[in-house]
């Protein structure tokens, strides 16, 4: 099947995507989306750059203005960033445990299907009466006073790209909780995956309270219940609570898999065994744990009471800890190690400055009394834009070059890789430096406008004139991405020629059956301990050669999300009295569970590969080490 | 990788002491099942008998909560060996779900 | 796997639900669910307590003057039933006694339509006096929460009768018993969560 | 080579000296500039988590320094396989021991803080004498703009707060409509105004804003509140007890008709025969708040903007009655043809309204 794959043309490459259950090809529709919205969410931060850059400038109108921030923020997080990461948790985690593919593969599509759907659905807001405006966060006065359908596209959008995520999460679960090849304990697992386990645990617990806060918001919207509804006995900090109850694990969902691939990276630059393996695990647990137990930091200034501030200032304070102890780990990885300054590293070692000052404005802001000035000023953001910025953002673009030879079998220019670095890696610190001080001399944030007479003219302009070269440098990537996939010189197994971990030893890009057979674990970075010991094949085998069970292919994900989709439609105009709406969510939803019963009750056994074919496929790609 | 079966015919003796450890297992199942009953009973006539509200919620409460111990260990087979890891993520979602019940009745309201 | 392998009671695995790979990953993967389903529970109850007896000034109706006990141990009763004849039902699939545990499983599904019936009579009951889904947060929030668990029961009962009907010509084998066994494990919790909703809805309700 | 060198480090001098003075921002609005006690506090507790924090990044810095410069693999050669150190536990206690006690060393002040910002036991004290000691204002936000109510003294304005600079101002916030956040950034953080419930707090005003170049101190909305969320700025005046007394007094008494026969025409127009504005905007500043749906204009002679955010005069006035959705996107004053029956309010009307209420003022 997919070695007919390179023969077929463009419309069978594109079915053979869309009802493809292989992790490797859903990473790639990941990507591609991901980096598709990723583009549209830089677009609108552009926008809002140049609305800012002078005192009373009137590029765009108030209302759009707040459409444009809202949809940075929501694209950004839930639309770009999660995506991205989940794509390289797809691509890399079930090659670095040994696994042939996900527990689930079929809800691996099916997520990777309602994310997209999801995320189409609230962009397609901006062409159908206005996309939301009441910010990421989304919160409940503001929202139900808000006019037009956006806060609706934003609410069933969500919705749809949230069971998408939660799908993912329970599946990457299961996935490392039970394919792991035989020998790869918990404690040898590489980094990445322990990030990735620990951020889908998070993604388990923490999507529940979004989801349910989503649903009220709808039913309030559309359905006349009155949850938020103050004059009605609602309240309105049940929206605060629930959506950072979510919000806060969700910055770590974002955050910990960015630092499992610094890890990774680290380790793999420095030739070097991660410093502090142990430490570096149980920090990455605790930082998950905390997690749920400092949300109300976001909720300083909403009066909860200087007990509850109290608490959640220490609990806040508590996780610089863990942060702290990851950050030495990897600059003692660094310390004794033979640096390589490839593009990926890079990022790596432009990461901990950053970080570390992200890092630092947080225990700021952890402090209650300060945060009441800090907070929805400037300095927030700031401070956030340094830890996902920094942090994430950095994480997605090492990963990309790090990853990309493996996932596609050629590698990105590292010229133009190490242009794009310095590029985005100065304006990203020439946009973001200055707004901590704009932040402390009073501006607010989410303004659409500032009058000359308050001062904060000049750091505005610096602060536009940096996100410039931040475009600058995403649009040199994208050069370098179509450059080198023209080019397509391909590449070995282990083209950074210090590859540690299992997905190293086998072919790039892996057969899509992952692994021939079965490897043996039988230590901390597998691959490295063979190479050390001269193992020519790069693994050693647990099982002989035989034949190999997989699943087949499925259109029925595209189905079910799509039936989610046309649902959303008719509840979003459910209010405006049309005689359509409810036929088409009853049709969205026939569609939707009719397939899903239809995928149950017919049996799908999958599909054996022969012996034969796989020792055909071995002499057809050569394995010799790297280049 | 261990997609097929791997099958064990049992002998009689071998059957014969499976099957009377599953219905032994049973009466066990029935005797929680008793429990449970007897639990909500006593939970639904100490609310029709009007105790004090004080004394009431937090003996019914404890009741659920014997319950649902019942309900996870002896119907769900939470204590099952090899269950370690799910019942980690089950206490970890209980955990999360009393952090936000916890908060939702006591600091967020005026 | 060979999906037509015939098992006889000396050959069926000791634990068929987690006997091959697909079996096992169903097995936890489910279990998370139910994790994701207990907050998911536990958000619905703590804006249900948050919003108890709130509503616009001169509100009519409060959980204590309209909860009415009966017709919730009635409910209670059956539904706790349910889970015993579902426990009897795995009781027999690990006995690989097909025919009873279809019959039990078919108890089950009574029972459960009962329970639901009862549900929405007294829904209806309810609105009929005047407490509507937009009446006030309180409403708003009681229908919520209740009508999800009911939501949940409704899809419990699909998902028995799907496997009841589907499997009903070819018994079982290693392939639908992890499917068997899941639809169960919902059940159980569902039951849990009705355990929650009769002590904090109903019983703190009426007592105020 | 050093020549360039030289000039580089003094630019770079220069640019951080110009960096740190323009750092402060405007007196009126920076947190920079504390004109206040709780402003002063958290100053300060932003001057020792600073130094506390550029302590970690100088040990960080050092390290990482060492670390990339040290241990390049092209000072190291190409077969360079460096040993596989497991890790270090006397290092990971070391750099958990630390941080924790730089935690507690920024908690403490923390707690204590929180709690003392929020004590407001003293908000209903009496004096002796049967008056308060401290004064309250309920602060009551609405979509855009402020309305300031004082309780024990009987008045109400608007738009800007007037405070006595030598005792503490109590403050009860909450919103009318969506939520908003209170914002004074020189006197101290803020505090949301939630629509279902009543938030209290204290600030302490410590100068006198006549001494300020614009002569008030900025006040902001910090909660996205809709499109004008970006304009809705209020004023606060500070000015001594004496003086605030007088103010309060003046507030309390009727104000005298406009003499000028211009204003006269636009008191006409103001009122009940004319346009209707006095529907939604009290002119007298005795009352209650939140009873008008439009600002008090009592003081608006008086007042340093237009609208909080157009400068203080005629013109800005006029054009802001002509066409309010212009300034304020999204505000709810109605447009003006509208209470004209569909006609253009002429030039002269306008002249006179302005007129009229340009001379509102208590504070001659």
């Amino acid at each position: 099947m997919s070695s007919n794959a390179q023969k077929s043309g463009f419309g069978a490459t594109i079915w053979d995507y869309m009802t493809s259950v292989d992790h490797k090809k859903i990473a790639i529709l990941y990507l591609m989306s991901g980096g598709l919205f990723f583009l549209i969410g830089g677009i609108e931060a552009m926008m809002i750059r140049i609305q800012l850059m002078k005192a009373g400038n009137d590029f765009l109108s108030a209302g759009t203005y707040n459409e444009v921030l809202t949809m940075h923020g929501t694209t950004m997080i839930f639309l770009a960033a999660m995506p991205l990461l989940l794509g390289f948790m797809n691509a890399i985690m079930p090659l670095q445990i040994g696994a042939r593919d996900v527990a689930f593969p079929f809800l691996n599509s099916l997520g990777f299907w309602l994310f997209f759907f999801g995320g189409v659905f609230l962009n397609l807001s901006w062409f159908l009466g206005g996309a939301p405006d009441a910010g990421w966060t989304n919160y409940a006065s503001l929202a139900l006073a808000s006019e037009s359908h956006g806060i609706d596209f934003y609410s069933l959008g969500l919705t749809i790209s949230g069971f998408g995520t939660l799908i993912s999460g329970i599946n990457f679960l299961v996935t490392i909780i039970n394919m792991r090849a035989p020998g790869m304990t918990y404690m040898r697992m590489p980094l990445f995956t322990w990030t990735t386990f620990v951020a889908s645990a998070l993604i388990l617990l923490a999507f529940p309270p979004l989801t349910i806060a989503i649903f009220f918001m709808v039913f309030d919207r559309l359905f006349g219940s009155h949850f938020f509804d103050v004059a009605a006995g609602g309240n309105t900090i049940i929206w605060e609570h629930l959506f950072w109850i979510f919000g806060h694990p969700e910055v770590y969902i974002l955050i910990l898999p960015a630092f499992g691939i610094f890890s990774e990276i680290f380790a793999i630059f420095s030739r070097k065994r991660l410093f502090g393996y142990t430490a570096l695990v149980f920090a990455t647990i605790l930082i998950g744990f905390y997690g749920f137990m400092v949300w109300a930091h976001h909720m300083f200034t909403v009066g909860l009471g200087p007990t509850a501030n109290a608490i959640f200032a220490l609990a806040t304070m508590i996780i610089a800890v863990p942060t702290g102890v990851k950050i030495f780990n990897w600059l003692l990885t660094i310390w004794g190690g033979s640096v390589s300054f490839a593009t990926p590293m890079l990022y790596a070692v432009g990461f901990i400055p950053s970080f570390v000052a992200g890092g630092v404005t947080g225990v700021m802001q952890a402090m209650a009394p300060l945060d009441y000035q800090l907070h929805d000023s400037y300095f927030i953001v700031a401070h956030f834009h340094y830890v996902i910025v920094g942090g994430v953002v950095l994480a997605i673009f090492a990963a990309t070059h790090l990853y990309w030879p493996k996932m596609f079998g050629t590698m990105l220019s590292e010229k133009l890789g190490k242009v794009t670095f310095w590029l985005f890696f100065i304006g990203f610190h020439l946009t973001f430096f200055i707004q901590h001080f704009l932040g402390l001399m009073g501006m607010p944030r989410r303004v659409y406008t500032f009058g000359a007479d308050q001062g904060w003219d000049l750091f505005n302009a610096i602060s536009s004139a940096g996100a410039i070269f931040m475009a600058l440098g995403v649009i040199i990537l994208l050069v370098n991405v179509i450059m080198t996939t023209v080019k397509n010189e391909r590449v070995g197994n282990d083209p950074w020629g210090d590859g540690r971990t299992l997905e190293w030893a086998i072919p790039s890009p892996p057969p899509f059956y992952n692994f021939a057979q079965t490897p043996l674990v039988r230590g901390l970075d597998t691959y490295w301990i063979e190479k050390m010991e001269g193992n020519k094949e790069g693994m050693i085998y647990a099982e002989p050669l035989g034949d190999i069970h997989m699943p087949n292919n499925s259109f029925i994900p595209v189905v079910m999300s799509f039936g989610l989709f046309v649902a959303s439609f008719g509840a979003l105009y459910h209010p405006d009295d049309l005689p359509w709406t409810v036929p088409v969510i009853v049709l969205g939803l026939l569609i939707t569970f009719g397939s899903m019963l239809l995928r149950s009750l017919k049996d799908d056994l999958g599909f054996h590969v022969h012996k034969e074919d796989l020792i055909k496929d071995r002499e057809g790609v050569k394995t010799d080490g790297h280049q | 990788m261990a997609h097929d079966v791997h099958e064990h015919v049992r002998t009689k003796e071998e059957y014969e002491y499976v099957r009377r450890q599953r219905a032994q297992e049973m009466r066990h199942m029935l005797t929680s099942f008793a429990m449970m009953i007897f639990l909500t009973l006593i939970a639904f006539t100490a609310v029709a008998a009007g105790f004090s509200t004080y004394l009431i919620v937090p003996i019914i409460l404890l009741l659920a909560a014997i319950q649902v111990v019942l309900q996870l260990y002896h119907f769900m087979h939470l204590s099952n060996k090899g269950s370690g890891t799910i019942a980690f993520f089950m206490f970890s979602g209980m955990f999360v779900a009393f952090i936000v019940i916890l908060t939702f009745v006591t600091i967020i309201w005026w | 796997m060979d999906i037509n392998k015939k098992y006889t009671p000396h050959s069926w695995p000791d634990h068929p639900e987690t006997a091959t790979m697909e079996g096992k990953n169903k097995f936890v993967g489910f279990w998370l669910l139910l994790a994701a389903e207990s907050v998911t529970f536990a958000s619905l109850f703590a804006t249900y307590l948050a919003l108890k007896d709130k509503g616009p000034s001169g509100m009519e109706f409060t959980a204590a003057g309209l909860f009415e006990l009966p017709l919730v141990f009635a409910m209670t009763m059956i539904l706790l039933t349910s889970s015993l004849t579902s426990v009897y039902a795995m009781y027999h699939m690990k006995n690989h006694n097909f025919k009873s545990m279809q019959a039990w499983l078919a108890v089950t599904v009574l029972l459960g339509a009962t329970f639901l019936g009862l549900e929405i009579y007294e829904f209806n009951h309810y609105v009929h006096l005047g407490f509507g889904y937009t009446n006030s947060a309180f409403s708003s929030a009681f229908y919520t929460l209740v009508g999800t668990h009911g939501a949940h029961v409704l899809f419990g009962l699909g998902w028995f009768i799907a496997l009841m009907v589907r499997n009903a010509k070819r018994g079982l084998n290693t392939y639908n018993a992890p499917k068997f066994f899941l639809v169960s494990l919902y059940w159980h919790f569902i039951d849990v969560v009705w355990v929650f909703i009769f002590t904090v809805v109903y019983l703190m309700g009426v007592i105020g | 080579m050093i020549n360039g060198l030289k000039k580089w480090r003094l630019f770079t001098l220069m640019a951080a000296l110009i960096f740190f003075l323009a750092g402060c921002g405007r007196e009126e609005i920076s947190t920079l500039i504390p004109a206040g006690g709780v402003a002063q506090d958290q100053f300060n507790l932003l001057i020792l988590s600073s130094v506390v924090m550029l302590f970690v990044i100088i040990v960080v810095t050092i390290v990482y320094v060492l670390a990339i410069t040290k241990f390049r693999r092209s000072k190291l050669g190409d077969e360079f396989i460096p040993e596989q150190v497991e890790g270090s536990a006397k290092l990971e206690f070391l750099w958990t021991a630390i941080p924790i006690v730089l935690i507690i060393i920024i908690a403490i002040p923390t707690v204590y803080q929180t709690f003392d910002l929020a004590d407001t036991r003293t908000m209903d004290v009496e004096a002796e004498d049967g008056s308060m000691t401290n004064l309250t204002v309920n602060v009551i936000a609405k979509l855009y703009w402020w309305e300031f109510e004082y309780p024990e003294q009987g008045i109400v304005t608007a738009q800007e707060l007037v405070v006595p600079t030598d005792q503490r101002v109590y403050f009860n916030v909450v919103s009318a409509d969506v939520k908003h956040s209170f914002w004074i950034p020189s006197i101290g953080g803020k505090i949301d105004a939630n629509p279902e419930n009543t938030n209290t707090f204290y600030l302490t005003f410590d100068q006198e804003s006549s001494e300020l170049e614009d002569g008030v101190f900025y006040g902001k909305c910090a909660e996205l509140c809709g499109p004008s969320h970006a304009l809705m700025d209020f004023k606060v005046k500070t000015m001594n007890s004496g003086d605030f007394d007088q103010w309060v007094t003046a507030m309390q008494e009727e104000q005298p008709a406009p003499s000028e026969e211009l204003a006269q025409t636009g008191e006409e127009l103001f009122g009940q025969d004319g346009l209707g504005c006095i529907a939604c905007h009290a002119t007298s500043g005795v009352g209650e708040g939140n009873i008008m749906a439009g600002p008090n204009l009592a003081t608006f002679g008086d007042r340093n903007r237009v609208a909080g955010i157009l400068e203080h005069n005629e013109e800005n006035l006029k054009a802001w009655i002509r066409d309010p959705q212009q300034y304020k996107p999204g505000n709810q004053m109605p447009d003006v043809k509208s209470l004209n029956g569909g006609q253009d309010v002429s030039e002269q009307d306008l002249d006179a309204l302005a007129a009229y209420l340009m001379s509102l003022s208590v504070e001659q």
